[in-house]
C-alpha cells in the first residue's frame, strides 16, 4: 500500500490499521464519535469487534484503551489532536505514560491546516504536551507513506505512543523503499551550510527552501525528524557541527515542541545559533489552510527568511 | 393555552425568523464551501425563540448587568447562532459572508476573542460551554442580577463527563438562574446517539441530579416557550433547581434531504443541494437574505481572501 | 439465608482479615508518618471479603486468563489494599514496612510499573481508575474470559466528570462482567460529600444510567456478599447490565475517635492515637501483625532509606 | 504580613487571599476539595459568598472560573498541579487562555516534594503544559514572601496567570522590600564566571551553590526567573553575553520548563553552553522531599556538577 500522488496523511493510518487488522490479532481500535475523520471507518467496517465506539469522552477513552492494553491488546485510539492531548491529558499522563501501557494514540487535527473549523480544534500544543510526558515516543509523518510505515511500526513498538497525522491532502516525497525507523532521523538532502530540522508535512516546505537556496550556491541538509521523542541526537549534534546552524520547521508552536526539542540538544552539547519556525505562540484562526500557513508564516518564504537570519547569525559567530 | 402565550410572543414572527435562520444556515455554509447544517438547521426555531422572544439583550445596552446571557456549548452549530444575531441587530448582515474564512469574526466555532460582546464564551471542544455557563450564573447571583442564563448542548456532547459535573455543579450551588437546552436530534457525526453511546433516558437522569426537566417540541415554537416558562419562576426562594429543556429537533429540519441524516451533521451541501435546500424552505416574510459581498470587497475589507 | 453465605465463604475468617487489615493499616501509616487511614479502614471489610473470598485469583498462578481482576480507582486508600495483598500471599508481610518509602514497590498512590502482576493500572489522581477497569473488561470479554472486574471507587470521587463517562461506557458496552463498588462513606477532604457536592440520590443515578444497582451494609460481611451474589449471574445472555454495590461504609470505621471524621480522611495518628486505634481493632485471630524492620534492615534491602 | 522563617510558599497564597478579600470586593475563590491543601481555607472562612466548593471536578472548576471572569469576577482556582494543568488542561486552553479570561490558577503540588503520595501527585510537567499555552504568564514564587507578593500582583495583573505554589516548609530569602514585578527576573547574585538561572525553591539551591563557589574564586550570578513566561529574555540574554555559560535550575522536567525557555532563547540570540538541572524526564516516586530530590539529581551536589560541565565547556569553546 503505498501512495504516489498527494494524499491525506491519515489516510496512510487508516490503510496501515487495515492490514494490521489482518495480521495482528490483538490490535484493536477505540474512536471518539469521528471515525472517518481520522480514517478508521475502513478497520470499524472489517473488523467491528474489535472497534470500540466510545462516544463523545475522549478521557474515558484513553482509560478504557489503557484497559484494553493490561488485557493484552494492542489498542489503537483515535481523534482529534487536541482532544486526546489536551482534553485527556491525564489519563494519557496516568493510565498511559505512566503505566507505560501499550497504546498508540493516532491524532488529526495537528497544527493549523484544520481549515474553518478554527483556533480551538487546531491544536498547536500537542507535540509539547506529550513530550514532556515521561517514556512517550512521537511519531510525526510527513506524508501518507511515511504514516503506513510508521503505524506497522507502531504495532511492534512496545510502550506509549503517540502519532500526529496531518488531515489535508500532502505531497508524497518518501518512497515505499525509504527506510524507517522510529528514533532514526532521515536525510533527506546532504548540505552542510545549514540544516533544517523539519517534521510532518512541513517537510515539503523544507525541500522546497533547500530547492531555491541551492541556485544561490547554499546547501542545505534537509532533515525529516520524524520521530520528535526520543529525538536523534547523533543527527542533530551532526547537524550542528557540519553545518553550524539550524532552522526547526513545524506546524506547532515553537514553543514545547520539535523547535525546542533541538534547543535543548544543542544548548547542552554544541551551541549553535537555531531558528525556529512553527507558530509564534498565537492560537490560530479560521481559514482555508494555506491562508493560515501564510498568516502565520509557514511558508517558504518565511523558512527562507529564518535561513538567512541564522546564516547571517553563523557569519557573525565564525568572524568572531 | 396557545392565546396565552400569544399574547407574549409572536409566534409567527417567530417562525418565520427561523426560516431566515434556516436560509441564513444554508448560505452562509455553501459559502465558504464547509460548515455544520445539521444541527445549525435544527436549532433554527430555538435561536428564533431566543433572540426574538425570549432573552431580554438589547443590542444598544449590552453592558446592562440585568440582560440574559446566551452560552452556546455545541459551538459547531455557530452559522445558525450568527445569523440570528445579525437578525437581532447585534452584527451587521454583510459580515454573515466573512464566516469560516480568514481575518474574520465569525469563526468556524465561536470566540470570544473576535466578538467580546456576543460570545460569552469560546467553544468548539464540546462539554466546554455549559461549565462557563455555571460560572456566569454564579457571578449573576453574587451581584443580585435578575438576568437569566440559557446554555445549549447537543445530545452527543452530553456524553462529556464534563457535562455531568457541571450538571452536579447547577444542582449543587442552586442556580435557578440557568437554563440549559439539548438539542436532542438523536444523532451525532458517527450516527445515532443511541448506538454510539446511548444517553436515554435523559429526562430520568436530569432528575436524579436534581434538575426540573422539562420535553418539547423543538420545532413547536408554542411548545417550546411553554417549556421555558413553565419553568422560569426563577429567583423565588422556594424553587432552587436549576431548569432543563430537552428539546426534540431533527437534524437538518426544514430540508427535506438532509433531514435525520448524520451525514449532514458537518457535510456542505453542493450548490444545487443547496439551491434545492433554500426551495424547500422557502422564503421568509419579514426578512431578507444577506446581501452577498463579491470576493473583492471580501477581500478589501478583511484583507485575506485571495 | 446467612447459612447458605456461609456455606460459600467464611464469614468469621473475613471479619477476622478485616481486623488484620485495619491493624496494619494504622502501622503501615503511623510507621511511615504519612498516609490516608480513614477510608483504608472503612474498606477493610471489602478488601477482606474480596481478597479472602470473592476474588478468584492465585497468587501461584497470576497468568490465568480466567483470573478475576482488581482495580483500585481511589488509589489514596491503598494501605488497606497492600495489607490485603500481603495477608493474601500476593506480598511479603515485611514489606509493608516500606509503604510510601523511597525506593519502594508500595507507593503512596498504586503504582503499576512497581508492581505489575498486582497492580492492574496506577491510581491516583481520581476518576482514573474505573475507565481501565471497563477496558480490562472489554479485553476479557474479548477473549471468552470467564473472570469478572471489580473496581473500587469513593463516593467523592463520582464528582469527576469522567466517572460518568465510564458509567456510560460500561452500560453501553453491556459490561456485565464488571461489578463497581462504591465506597459511600459521606465523607471527602472538605468535608460531607453532600455539603461538597452532593451525589444523592445515587441509585437512581445508576438505574438512570442503565445499571443494575444494590446497596449493602459495607461492614456486614453477608450483606456485602450478598450484593455481589445477587448481582454475579454474569455472562449470561439475557442479563447484560454492569453492576453497582453501593457500599455505606463508616470513615475510620472501627477506631471510635476516626470513625465519620472527614480529618482521617488523610491524616497520620500520632503514636499515642496508632496505639489507641490498635486497642480498639482488637487482635485477628488468624493472623499476625507484619513484623517491622529496623530502619537499617530496610536501607540495606532498598538502599534508599537514612 | 511577611515571613522570616521556612514557611511553606502556599502560606504567602492563603495569606494574600485573605487581604485580597477584603480590599477588592471581585476577587472570588474556587477549590476542588482541597481548601485546606492549597490554603484557601482561611478565605473561605472570612468570605464564604465569595468562596466556591466545587468537589473532585477541576475541570469543570475551571470552566466555572471562567464563567466567574466572563461575569466579572476575579476568580482564583485552586488545586494539585497536576489536576489543574493536566486534568482541566482543555478548560484552561479553551475557556481560559484563548478566552483571555481574567483567572487565575493557583496549585501546590508543582514538583516532586509531595511526600509520599508519589509520582501521580508530582507534578513535573506543569510548566510546560501552561507554557506552550498562547497568552499564559506563568509565576513560579521561590518563597512565601514571594509568592504573597505575587498573589497581590496576580490579582491586578489582567488576563490568565498561572501560580506554582510549593508545599513544604521552605527557607525565605526575599524580604518585604525586594522588588517583585511580573516579567522582570531578580539578580541576587552578580558575579560573571556562570548564570544560575532559577525558579521556585530551587533559588535556595542556586544561592548555595554559589556561595560554595566563590570560596574557589567562582561567580555566580544567580537569577531568580520567578516569571517564567513571559520571560525576561533581556536578563537572560545579558546572563549568556556576560557569562558565557548558563545553568538552568527548576523542580520540573528539563524538558518544556524553564530550562527550554532558555535554551530557546540563546539558541536563537546568543548561543552559550546551557545545563538544565530538574527532573530528567521520569515519573517521581513517594518518598521523603530530601531523599527524593536527591534521587532525582536536585541537589547542590548535582548543581554544582552541572556548573562543572558547562564551564568547561565555556572554557573549551573560549579556546577554540
Ligand atoms: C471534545 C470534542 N470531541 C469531539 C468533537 C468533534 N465533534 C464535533 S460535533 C460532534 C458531534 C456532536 O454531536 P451533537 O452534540 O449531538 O451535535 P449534532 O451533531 O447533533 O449537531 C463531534 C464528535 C468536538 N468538537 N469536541
Ligand atoms: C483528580 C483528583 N482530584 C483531587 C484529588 C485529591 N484527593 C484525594 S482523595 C480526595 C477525596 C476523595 O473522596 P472519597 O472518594 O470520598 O474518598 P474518602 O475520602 O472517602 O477516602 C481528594 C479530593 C485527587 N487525588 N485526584
Ligand atoms: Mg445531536
Ligand atoms: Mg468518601
Amino acid at each position: 500500500m503505498i501512495f504516489d500522488k498527494p494524499t491525506p496523511i491519515r489516510d496512510g493510518f487508516g490503510k496501515a490499521l487495515l492490514e494490521l487488522g489482518e495480521k495482528n490479532p490483538q490490535v484493536v481500535v477505540l474512536t471518539a464519535d469521528l471515525s472517518e475523520a481520522i480514517r478508521v471507518h475502513w478497520f470499524a467496517e472489517k473488523f467491528p469487534k474489535r472497534f470500540f465506539q466510545m462516544g463523545i469522552a475522549e478521557s474515558d477513552m484513553v482509560g478504557t484503551a489503557a484497559g484494553l492494553a493490561v488485557g493484552g491488546k494492542i489498542p489503537f485510539v483515535t481523534t482529534f489532536a487536541a482532544f486526546a492531548t489536551s482534553l485527556a491529558n491525564t489519563p494519557v499522563r496516568v493510565s498511559v505514560a505512566y503505566n507505560q501501557a501499550n497504546v498508540k494514540i493516532a491524532t488529526s487535527h495537528g497544527g493549523v491546516c484544520v481549515g474553518g473549523d478554527g483556533a480551538t480544534h487546531q491544536s498547536i500544543e500537542d507535540i509539547a504536551l506529550m513530550r514532556v510526558l515521561p517514556g512517550m515516543t512521537i511519531v510525526v509523518p510527513c506524508d501518507a507513506n511515511e504514516a503506513y510505515k510508521a503505524t506497522l511500526a507502531a504495532a511492534e513498538f512496545r510502550g506509549p505512543l503517540y502519532l500526529r497525522l496531518g488531515r489535508i491532502a500532502t505531497p508524497v516525497f518518501t518512497k515505499r523503499n525509504s527506510p524507517f525507523r522510529i528514533g532514526k532521523a532521515q536525510v533527506l538532502e546532504q548540505g552542510s551550510d545549514l540544516a533544517i530540522i523539519a517534521c510532518g508535512a512541513m517537510v515539503g516546505l523544507a525541500l522546497e527552501a533547500s530547492r531555491q537556496l541551492r541556485s544561490k550556491g547554499i546547501y542545505i541538509r534537509v532533515i525529516n525528524m520524524h520521530t520528535v521523542k526520543p529525538l536523534d541526537q547523533s543527527a542533530v549534534l551532526k547537524a550542528a557541527r557540519e553545518c553550524g546552524a539550524i532552522v526547526t520547521l513545524e506546524e506547532h508552536s515553537v514553543i514545547g515542541g520539535l523547535g525546542s526539542a533541538v534547543t535543548e540538544v544543542v544548548s547542552e552539547k554544541y551551541p549553535v545559533p537555531v531558528e525556529r519556525v512553527g507558530i509564534q505562540d498565537v492560537f490560530g484562526e479560521s481559514g482555508e489552510p494555506d491562508e493560515i500557513l501564510s498568516k502565520y508564516g509557514l511558508t517558504t518564504k518565511d523558512l527562507l527568511r529564518a535561513c538567512k537570519r541564522v546564516l547571517e547569525r553563523k557569519d557573525v559567530k565564525n568572524r568572531a | 393555552m396557545d392565546s396565552t402565550v400569544e399574547r407574549k410572543i409572536d409566534i409567527d414572527g417567530i417562525k418565520d425568523l427561523a426560516t431566515q435562520i434556516r436560509r441564513d444556515v444554508i448560505r452562509m455554509i455553501v459559502g465558504v464551501g464547509s460548515g455544520h447544517p445539521g444541527g445549525a438547521l435544527g436549532a433554527a426555531e430555538l435561536f428564533a425563540l431566543l433572540y426574538g422572544g425570549v432573552l431580554h439583550i438589547d443590542p444598544k445596552n449590552l453592558m446592562d448587568p440585568h440582560r440574559d446571557r446566551f452560552v452556546l456549548s455545541n459551538g459547531h452549530i455557530c452559522a445558525a447562532f450568527y445569523s440570528a444575531l445579525s437578525l437581532a441587530g447585534f452584527l451587521p448582515r454583510e459580515e454573515l459572508n466573512t464566516f469560516r474564512r480568514i481575518n474574520s469574526r465569525l469563526q468556524g466555532h465561536p470566540a470570544r476573542v473576535k466578538l467580546p460582546d456576543l460570545v460569552e464564551t469560546s467553544s468548539g471542544p464540546l462539554g466546554q460551554g455549559f461549565s462557563v455557563a455555571n460560572g456566569i450564573a454564579m457571578a449573576m447571583k453574587l451581584d443580585g442580577s435578575r438576568g437569566r442564563v440559557y446554555c445549549l448542548v447537543g445530545d452527543g456532547e452530553m456524553q462529556e463527563g464534563q457535562v455531568w459535573e457541571a450538571i452536579m455543579t447547577a444542582a449543587h450551588h442552586k442556580l435557578a438562574n440557568l437554563t440549559l437546552i439539548v438539542s436532542y436530534n438523536g444523532l451525532q457525526i458517527d450516527g445515532e446517539v443511541r448506538t454510539v453511546k446511548n444517553l436515554m433516558p435523559l429526562r430520568e437522569k436530569f432528575e436524579s441530579f436534581g434538575w426540573e426537566c422539562v420535553e418539547a417540541d423543538g420545532h413547536d415554537v408554542v411548545s417550546l416557550y411553554r417549556a421555558f416558562t413553565e419553568l422560569s419562576v426563577m429567583n423565588k426562594t422556594d424553587q432552587d433547581k436549576p431548569k432543563a429543556v430537552i428539546a426534540h429537533t431533527v437534524m437538518g429540519k426544514g430540508v427535506p434531504f438532509m433531514e435525520n441524516k448524520a451525514v449532514w451533521h458537518g457535510s456542505c451541501p453542493t450548490p444545487a443541494q443547496a439551491e434545492e435546500a433554500l426551495l424547500s424552505i422557502g422564503k421568509s416574510k419579514g426578512f431578507e437574505d444577506y446581501p452577498p459581498l463579491s470576493k473583492q470587497t471580501l477581500s478589501r475589507k478583511k484583507g485575506g481572501l485571495k
